[in-house]
């Protein structure tokens, strides 16, 4: 029998990653993120990060050690009061943020996943937010124009995988994990355990295995 | 300026009006709570018709988890650890906000730093460099059917905070529906801000000194219950 | 114990619909789609109907019987070739035809459940299914904007409810409905079976009941 | 103009040349065949590294079901019930066209009226008042990464089917990658049509005289298997 060429060790999925790359990474507040991977990349040579996450952790916290080891050239997300290191490395000119509102974010990255190049949301219309981009006006209403937000590779952590690849996730782990699964060139899923094809209910797959190039299984208790 | 209510009493106050005002009303009713004292209006609301949304991808989310109950995979948008609810289900961050988005949130209940007589919001930045984050509010206060406004009536500063115009930079426009401080309650009717109750311990002239805004009186104003 | 206000029967819920009305209806090809409510719309007298659906079910079957008789006003879908009775109306200009890509369909009604009035899609682009709409490049590609398809009331099919309207569903039935059950005013959804609340796995609800307004059992065997 | 292949072999023979164009490949590749001759590729295929989805919502289709294993509720997007293989899935349509439009299936086996030498094809409609239906088909040939068209050389009318500039409504343009009938294998290779396999029952002026497109001669011309 061979080997499952889809089953890595975290170190070999970061080998996958090129410096400049533009990567997503699943998370919310520390919460429901591939601490693992986070971990590999943050211990890794990686340099000139766009870093695509809601929010970057706590300083030298998950995704914020990418920011305390200076790896993080951009960051696209939208929340970055958990980690003040954001603002203080932003005031210095030693990185770019750009915020999106939330809701924005997560239909962008989604977009980026299935093949819409841009769309109009209400969110934000008049705000410092939507300074620079395009307006339109919708059944009376002032809407943005907002543009996919693609990956290089996405970071996502779910609860199992079965063998193929297939995904299920744990309570509000979720997050942005399933949205990010499809947008990223390359999709590297850490999860807590592999079980055989089969195992889990097609009905309640959440990403079905054409979105997941490797899958880590998380080492340790 | 200061608030003639007393400093620990303002919170509960507040959420416990805003609380009323969902329970008195038919269900089901989808709500969304921001941090601080909108979350606090949960321990106030009478009824199992109400059902709370986390934009983090919960519907359903119960009271506060504690003890062995505490899993850092299941939290609100605030990131505290909380319960389920019988019936409650989990989604994805680009569904949970179509939900907001498309109108389906009977209510959101936010903080606010001003809210002006137009019904603007400004609730997401004070531009001092410290602060970098959007989060959900933008979303919040164009998506859900109904805007509730819950901040005290003055600032740390003592100014008003129901202001002619918004000063700092703003999360919606013309977007609050309702507003309750701890000395009174504005709804906005047609687009014009509209004073409903008020508090025992201070009188119309009052209202006006410690409110930027203008407002006018409804014609059945009410005493605030407190 | 007071009734379940959101449990009724068929006919009743038929009675919440109004002629004039646009009516989404879950379904692919006589598969996936709310028989017994759809049986109650065609034996009612409601007329001057828009039918948003992929298809319009076969000559006097399911979906076909609101052509056969005569309650549609218009049709918006994709597919009517199973059903010879739509271009015979259609020629014979008793009902106006919009045809839509089945996946800018499916997407254009996401659009309408979670507030985007408005996306690009490359689907389409330079063809007869485009013309009239507006065009734009992305990525030096030309792409087609497509406003949002609401409507007044969904008709949806499910496997199960719960007492609160939860929803999931079985195999390719569930289609269009999870996406209608988002973009109407009103949502009825027919079910074979209703479960206590809490009988559904909250990692398996595919509609959360928040998108559902009346539940209505399907009768007999 | 007649084809020099008996009419029953067609079918066939162009689904089993496109299946070894599959098999050969590395996998996973996820795949979506269209009704008709495309259908017929999932019983060449060789390898379990091979998944069918079908955009009615399933990822991994299996053979057609038989007998008491007929579900009307699992069916293709032909309306045939159709078998699970382990590890399928079941989701919606706005996420099945995600997947197509979104460029994650690796390719979609289509069949056409017409293919013109710019790899424009038409395949949706014949405007002749009887058709009112487009599918899924100008989202496969816009998001697919390779598009297969599997069609005879020639219509029932004896006309060439590879034509200079396609005169039904187009489904897309330049989407074409390779094109299989029963007489010629194409690629279109930077825009241009390339004769890259021809059968054993034609000769290059042959397939000259029954293909209206312009197209190159492949430098390593070969044999078509049969």
């Amino acid at each position: 029998m061979t080997a499952n060429p889809k089953i890595c060790s975290a170190r070999q999925a970061v080998a996958l990653i090129h410096p400049g790359d533009r990567l997503m990474v699943g998370s919310f507040g520390n919460s429901g993120y591939p601490e693992q991977l986070v971990n590999a990349v943050a211990d890794s040579d990686l340099k000139d990060l766009t870093i695509i996450s809601n929010d970057l952790g706590s300083p030298n916290v998950g995704l914020g050690r990418f920011l305390t080891n200076r790896q993080v050239r951009a960051l696209i997300g939208n929340y970055y009061n958990w980690n003040p290191e954001v603002a203080e490395a932003y005031n210095a000119g030693r990185i770019q943020v750009t915020l999106v509102p939330q809701g924005t974010f997560a239909e962008a990255i989604r977009a980026a996943g299935v093949g819409i190049p841009a769309f109009f949301t209400p969110t934000a219309a008049g705000t410092d937010l939507a300074r620079g981009k395009e307006t339109r006006d919708f059944d009376g209403r002032r809407h943005v124009m907002e543009r996919a937000i693609h990956a290089d590779v996405a970071l996502v952590k779910a609860l199992k995988a079965d063998a193929l690849g297939n995904l299920v996730y744990f309570k509000t782990a979720r997050n942005f994990n399933p949205l990010m699964a499809m947008a990223a060139r390359l999709t590297v899923a850490e999860v807590d355990e592999i079980v055989p094809v089969g195992a889990l209910d097609p009905e309640c797959i959440v990403t079905p295995h054409i979105f997941v190039n490797k899958i880590v299984l998380r080492e340790g208790p | 300026m200061n608030s003639p209510v007393a400093k620990d009493l303002v919170k509960n106050r507040i959420a416990r009006r805003i609380a009323a005002e969902f329970s008195a009303r038919k269900g089901p009713l989808f709500i969304n709570l921001g941090v601080g004292t909108p979350t606090l209006v949960a321990n106030f609301i009478q009824g199992d018709h109400i059902y709370l949304q986390a934009e983090n991808g919960m519907l359903g989310v119960g009271p506060k988890a504690t003890g062995d109950a505490v899993d850092r995979r299941l939290i609100n948008a605030g990131r505290e650890p909380v319960t389920e609810t019988p019936g409650c289900s989990y989604f994805d961050s680009a569904t949970s906000f179509g939900m907001i988005r498309g109108g389906h949130i009977d209510a959101t209940v936010i903080g606010a730093f001003e809210v002006d007589e137009e019904g603007s919001i400004a609730n997401w930045i004070i531009p001092n460099g410290r602060q970098l984050g959007v989060g959900g509010a933008m979303d919040l206060v164009a998506g859900a059917r109904q805007v509730v406004v819950a901040m005290p009536h003055l600032g740390s500063d003592g100014k008003p905070k129901l202001v002619r115009r918004c000063t700092l930079p703003v999360t919606g426009f013309h977007e609050a529906d309702l507003v309750v401080t701890e000395l009174a309650l504005f709804r906005f009717v047609q687009g014009r801000m509209v004073l409903c109750e008020i508090a025992p311990e201070i009188d119309l002239d009052g209202i006006r000194t410690l409110t930027e805004a203008r407002f006018t009186v409804a014609e059945d104003l009410k005493p605030m219950p407190v």
